[in-house]
């Protein structure tokens, strides 16, 4: 199982991470952080294949991805 | 027990990038820095940072490194590798850095054959200074200096630079990615990494030209600018390796 | 040591090797090829670097990137090529890296020509690139001198971490004298600032960007207060004759030796005239200077350009005598009699 | 002792040569020495001379523009620097090729047939070496030993070889000139 | 005309092409940037000619050809763009080739920081580049004055056929004001020396090189006469307040606006104090300024720099009275209060 | 009655040539002024001579001419072409002028598609100083700044002007020639009045290199030299055409 | 006659547009003005302000250090900006985003809910008109009348259709402001 | 018949005409001329069949051809 998080304060919503997923986990935020941003969020973590799609695009190093073993 | 399959390296600091939302820039740092991890020549590396939007660059790579003046960061990556011929030495730079006012310094870099990495992030427009025109700009794209589009017959072609520096003898390889979709990170990672591979084998001058977004002076979403660089970017600049040390049997 | 004959610019080119210096950046340019073309022979032996440049803006972007790693660099080239090294020398003065800049001026405007000049003083001393910053500039007058200050820029330029200058001529670069190399040359600092790869350290940054302007300030600041350090005890000066002169001349590096011909030619016509010469063009020699013109009436400043140290003679006198000027330019030198009839014309003056 | 020399003659005749050599000398002698290389504006050959002082003082100006002693060995030479030699000053000119009218001022001359002695010892490339002697004869101003020993150490081991036709050249112009004097 | 609102930048470019100047060479860098997309977009629509080159090294060796052509042109950069022309700038001012050159100044030296500064006095009014030349140097302190100072530099630049330059910074090229364009520029002048095609004529050259010292010279010698005649028919000056004054500020540029607000401050507090701005950096108003100075017991420098012109004040007023620096760099702009605080504590003193 | 079939064009003046005995400068000096003769637009052409050994070329070109800064001719003629669109205008530039500091003025000249044409003279060595290593320097070549040969792993590989020029988009005509026979000054002629004819018909950039000697700073007689050009300089730089605007279709 | 502001907020709130407007108004009525934008260290975005002076006098210092009046659009520039203001000064802030606490010093305080405003008449992008609205009626500084002008001076004519809703903003500030006078 | 002329003073001896010719016209001379070269001298001009060769290699337009009818 893998556990994908989203570091809400490194995120600028660029959302890039959003469309690449095969799972569709990620969706826009509404909430801001402290830099003005609407940070990304992750749905449903359960589903995620760990196939680091996500990570490769986000310019800002916000998401994270760790094996549940 | 979680084991981290995907987390920031080492090789770049805690410092969040300044960088706009959805830039390039951040993406191709990342690449460059997991690199230098992997190979595991961190402490032995000294990268040049070039005037551009990446100037802060010494701010995020965690290692030496060296502020050039704007586009000369092949020169002053070469007085630092002929001091230490032993460490690994890679400049970063723009196009507006590399493929204008830094011409010169580029290409003698690459005919002497200077055992560097040159990581070129090609984004069509010179970002830091508010998108003005670049020698890479498109045939009728739009930018704070070309208002009309750029017309060939005032600003002339758009600068193929991995195809020119091809034709230089010291050049060990030369190689043009994106980062416009996971599949192409991966491929821009795996050019940098051999870039680096081909500097560790002192084989000469290694390149690689990254096409990348400027979203803010695009004037798109993050989104669409990568798809800008897949429609419109591909056709004039291909990807692909268009040399590499193997090949010249160094 | 015994003393060789040797051509100026071979001898400054010696000098820095003997200074440990194994790294030379450059492009060619008349007058002072001898100096490449020196190490070119004998870098390779000493497993030294050798590097000629794609041009003079490569070459000093070079010096800087060595600098910053830590080695004892040096550069050298003449007016047209000096003017495209400044946006480098700004960086490398802002970024306190020490190095040593060779100009072994010509004549100038534009592409000028190839003969000796010295019309570069305002621009080494004053505004060689944009933004407040100072050189070290060091103005020999001998074969020896090429030799001497040239060990002493790299020593200043470590000590300070600052860019150095020998402000040099194609005269001076070409004449051969005897010359003694210092068998001391100075020690090398250590540069733990270096990048040389940050092993069990923190990185180490060559920089001159600091976006925040009291950032800058900051900086600027702690860079006048090494400059006021400069200025307090780096002066040097030497005079000749000056304590009893009625008539004292300035001149500095090659001029300053047809002055001092001149003067003693002045004295063995009864003429008490003395003179003399800024060592150190920057920082200038102010209180030198105006102490050894406390006792004179006139003083006439010779120079091989259109009038440029004189006004820092200007500032170091306040207006207390008039201040005569002879210059020539293009390439033209003055000789001891062209001084000494400038010398009798104030002297009828003086008198009349 | 204080010694200005003007050293002229076309390239190739090895003006420098036997000006460096001078120098060298002098400074194997303890003097002060100075020695200033000077060409023609021509991209490549023409004109060549060298300013070179000798003395028992601190050397003010190297340049030397009104040369107590002239050494010429062609007529262009001449013909430019003759008129610049001070008021009882000296000029050695090479008589084979150069006709030494002055137009008659207080200056002594010593005519050296240099090239054609040259000829004679089978090189006229030591023509400078004759020259050089007949200078060091007529105003003593170094001793021909000293100038063997800067030979030694002037010219590369590899043409050490020449020693013995340069020192037969010295003491040909040496000789010459004793007969006049 | 009436008036309209605009920035400083633009307000320049503007009064080029009111000017009649259509071709403009030039490189971004910031605080510049105005000028080049103003006329990427004006230029097309009258037929001109924007280009931006591959450097300001390619920008200014762009300017020498179409000045040598004989049509007005003009290029802006900042800082380290500027320094990277100064050898442009030397063949230029050497060949007199008539152009101008705008420096909006930023915090220095290296790559500093883009903040508005005046940290480039020194380079533009003495160093810039190699040889004896000058540069006939305007410093604006309100947007109107940057229009009208680009057009008076086409103008002077035209009369002696020499590069003129625009100091002036960050802030004036940032602030919008009223301008109101001059409805008479200058006419241009006939430039029969122009290479425009030997039509009928012999050949016309655009040289700098002149291999023969004695040549040089006598164009040096022409170049100084040159000088001469625009030092004494070009100085320009202003002074506010200055003929009571005890204490009298001397400031240029944007940074003349807070001293100005300064001595207001002060005279309200009963403080006589007075202001002289140079217009003229190079010719230096130095009788003008002595002029003002005259009644005053006390003068204070205030410059965005660590005291550059202070060296001019300091030659124009010979030591006469006690002269105070109060200079602000790397960006930050003295504030009228802090000025006023140094006018305080200087007025102390001249009581105490 | 005699009609002369060879003899000095009008579009040189009087002036004798400065350069050595047997120098190539002054051979291709006449072919690019009789070129401008036999094209009629001697009165309407402005040189641009550069800094090296033809720094004094405004002296034997019969014409309006501009010395421009070492390195810097293509901007100078960039300048003055945008100003007389009509008019004709070429730079003539050595080696180190062109190919070392004058680097990116001279890509970027030939990326904007800059209607000029330049003449390269290409002499491996930067003959005005006296002899030093240039880009173009061969391998192995002596210069006084190579005094053991030029070494690819200290100074890198010969520079292939025409090759990398010929990777640009605004570039209309390149071509390499020599001078080394009666044959090639012939060939040589044709090409460079070929460029001149690009420019006239506006199609953009036009380069010609010309394989040249310096018998002084190669030490050689005038007619060794010309030997050496054959035997040492074609294989490194093989004389054609690499591009023409015909091919182009423009 | 004699007014320095500044007016701040975060950039895309319309901070210099409605101090180059009121700049430009301040011309159309024959006074002495200036205009200086400032932005943030940030690469995009981020905070923005305008120094604006509208004077009687010629005008010294451009620079606003020590503002008169202060319009503030966010809470980041009110806290960087009030304790600037002069004693005896005004604040004039948003007080839909503004939370206008003072450290109780010599200062009038005016609040306006201008966002909300500018939701009401559907448009949150002239909350800046409705502050400028708020600002003139306060201080008379300049006429609406003015103010309209400029607006089609200013506003260029592919935008003029946003001048009656800009009008419409304007005046609902002057009302809103009328009330608490 | 073609007359070849070579200016004796324009000449620098460089003799990269003698080996053009077909006919082996031209020879080194042994005059010296005022700027101390030794110029090259037609032999026989008579010969010449006007193919320019020589003109071609001159570098220093020292050679004339003339078509004599
Ligand atoms: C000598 C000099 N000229 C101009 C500038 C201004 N400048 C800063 S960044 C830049 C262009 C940056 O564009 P690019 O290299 O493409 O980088 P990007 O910002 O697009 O990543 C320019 C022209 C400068 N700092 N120095
Ligand atoms: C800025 C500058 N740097 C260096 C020089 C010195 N310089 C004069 S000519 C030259 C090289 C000439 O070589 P090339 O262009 O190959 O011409 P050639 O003499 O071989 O025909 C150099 C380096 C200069 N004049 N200006
Ligand atoms: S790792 Fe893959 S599956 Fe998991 S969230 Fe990221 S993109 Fe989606
Ligand atoms: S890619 Fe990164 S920064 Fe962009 S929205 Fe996703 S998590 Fe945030
Ligand atoms: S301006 Fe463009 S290149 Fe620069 S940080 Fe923003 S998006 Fe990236
Ligand atoms: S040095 Fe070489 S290139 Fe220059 S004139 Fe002589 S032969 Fe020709
Ligand atoms: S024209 Fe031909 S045949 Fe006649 S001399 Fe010349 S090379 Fe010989
Ligand atoms: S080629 Fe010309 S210069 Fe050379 S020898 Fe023949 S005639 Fe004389
Ligand atoms: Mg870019
Ligand atoms: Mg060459």
């Amino acid at each position: 199982m893998f556990l994908t998080t989203i570091d809400k304060e490194s995120c600028k919503g660029c959302y890039l991470c959003i469309p690449v997923c095969p799972k569709r986990l990620i969706k826009l935020g509404s909430e801001i952080n402290k830099r003005g941003y609407h940070p990304a969020i992750i749905t449903d973590t359960g589903e995620c294949t760990g196939c680091r799609a996500c990570f490769r695009m986000c310019p800002d190093l916000a998401i994270e991805i760790a094996k549940v073993v | 027990m979680a084991e981290k399959i995907a987390a920031r390296t080492e090789a770049l600091t805690e410092n969040p990038f300044h960088y706009c939302p959805g830039c390039a820039h951040g993406i191709i740092h990342r690449l460059v820095a997991e690199t230098i991890e992997e190979l595991g020549v961190r402490e032995k590396t000294v990268g040049v940072a070039s005037v551009g939007c990446s100037v802060f660059a010494y701010n995020y790579f965690n290692m030496d490194m060296q502020q050039a003046a704007h586009g000369r960061a092949p020169a002053v990556a070469t007085g630092i590798k002929r001091v230490l011929p032993d460490n690994f030495v890679f400049t970063y730079q723009g196009d507006g850095d590399l493929a204008a006012i830094g011409t010169a310094e580029i290409v003698h870099a690459a005919a002497r054959g200077e055992n560097i990495t040159v990581i070129f992030v090609n984004n069509t427009t010179y970002g830091m200074t508010g998108g003005q025109s670049a020698p890479t700009t498109i045939l009728g794209q739009k930018t704070t200096t070309t208002p009309y589009g750029r017309d060939p017959h005032v600003n002339g072609y758009p600068m193929g630079v991995s195809e020119m520096l091809s034709t230089l003898g010291g050049v060990a390889h030369v190689s043009r990615v994106s980062i416009y979709s996971p599949a192409q990170v991966n491929r821009a990672k795996r050019a940098i990494k051999k870039a680096f591979e081909v500097q560790r084998e002192k084989k000469g001058f290694s390149f690689v030209e990254v096409l990348a977004s400027c979203p803010t002076n695009w004037r798109m979403t993050p989104q669409d600018a990568l798809k800008w660089i897949e429609e419109k970017m591909l056709p004039i600049y291909p990807l692909g390796e268009f040399k590499t040390a193997a090949e010249e049997g160094k | 040591m015994a003393k060789v004959l040797m051509g100026g610019n071979e001898a400054l080119a010696e000098a820095a090797l003997r200074a440990g210096c194994r790294h030379f950046f450059g492009y060619p340019i008349t007058p002072q090829s001898e100096i490449p073309e020196y190490l070119a022979k004998k870098m390779p032996q000493l497993d030294g670097v050798y590097l000629q440049a794609e041009s003079e803006i490569a070459a000093i972007n070079m010096v800087y990137g060595a600098a910053g790693a830590g080695v004892r660099v040096f550069t050298a080239s003449s007016g047209p090529g000096i003017s495209l090294m400044s946006e480098g020398i700004s960086y490398i003065a802002g970024a306190e890296l020490p190095c040593v800049i060779v100009n072994i001026m010509r004549g100038g405007p534009g592409l000028g020509n190839i003969a000796p000049s010295q019309a570069d003083y305002n621009q080494a001393t004053k505004g060689i690139g944009h933004g407040d910053f100072h050189l070290i500039v060091l103005a020999p007058n001998s074969v020896q001198e090429m030799a001497d200050l040239t060990m002493l820029a790299f020593q200043l330029a470590e000590e300070y971490r600052n860019p150095a200058m020998i402000l040099s001529d194609g005269l001076l670069g070409q004449m051969m004298e005897p010359v003694e190399f210092n068998e001391n040359p100075p020690k090398e600092k250590d540069k733990p600032w270096a990048t040389r790869g940050a092993k069990g350290r923190d990185p180490n940054i060559i920089n001159r960007l600091l976006i925040e302007a009291e950032a800058l300030q900051k900086h600027n600041l702690k860079l006048q207060e090494k400059y006021q350090l400069i200025k307090e005890t780096q002066c040097r000066c030497e005079s000749y004759l000056a304590e009893d002169a009625d008539i004292l001349l300035a001149a500095f590096g090659s001029c300053s030796r047809m002055a001092k011909s001149a003067v003693e030619m002045a004295r063995s016509r009864g003429i008490k005239a003395g003179l003399v010469r800024p060592i150190t063009l920057w920082p200038f020699p102010e209180k030198e200077v105006a102490e050894a013109a406390k006792g004179a009436k006139a003083c006439l400043v010779t120079e091989m350009n259109e009038g440029q140290m004189l006004l820092d003679i200007r500032l170091a006198l306040k207006g207390r005598i008039p201040i005569h000027f002879l210059g020539k330019s293009g390439g033209i030198i003055p000789t001891p009699g062209e001084i000494l009839e400038e010398i009798e014309r104030i002297e009828v003056n003086l008198r009349g | 002792m204080h010694h200005e020399l003007i050293i002229a003659g076309f390239g190739g005749q090895g003006i420098m040569f036997a000006g460096q050599l001078l120098t060298y000398t002098g400074m194997m002698e303890d003097r002060h020495v100075s020695y200033i290389p000077s060409y023609g504006p021509e991209m490549r050959g023409g004109t060549a001379n060298c300013s070179v002082v000798i003395s028992e003082k601190e050397i003010g100006s190297p340049i030397v523009t009104d040369p107590g002693i002239l050494v010429t060995l062609n007529q262009p030479a001449f013909d430019k620097f003759a008129p610049t030699v001070k008021d009882g000053g000296l000029i050695i000119y090479n008589s084979t090729l150069i006709n030494g009218e002055l137009p008659g001022e207080d200056v002594e001359t010593l005519a050296v047939p240099a090239s054609k002695i040259a000829d004679e010892l089978g090189n006229p490339r030591i023509t400078n070496m004759v020259m050089l002697g007949a200078l060091i004869k007529k105003t003593q101003m170094v001793s021909l030993e000293t100038i063997l020993d800067s030979l030694e150490k002037v010219l590369p081991e590899h043409r050490h070889n020449l020693i013995p036709l340069n020192k037969q050249a010295l003491e040909a112009g040496m000789e010459y000139t004793e007969d006049k004097l």
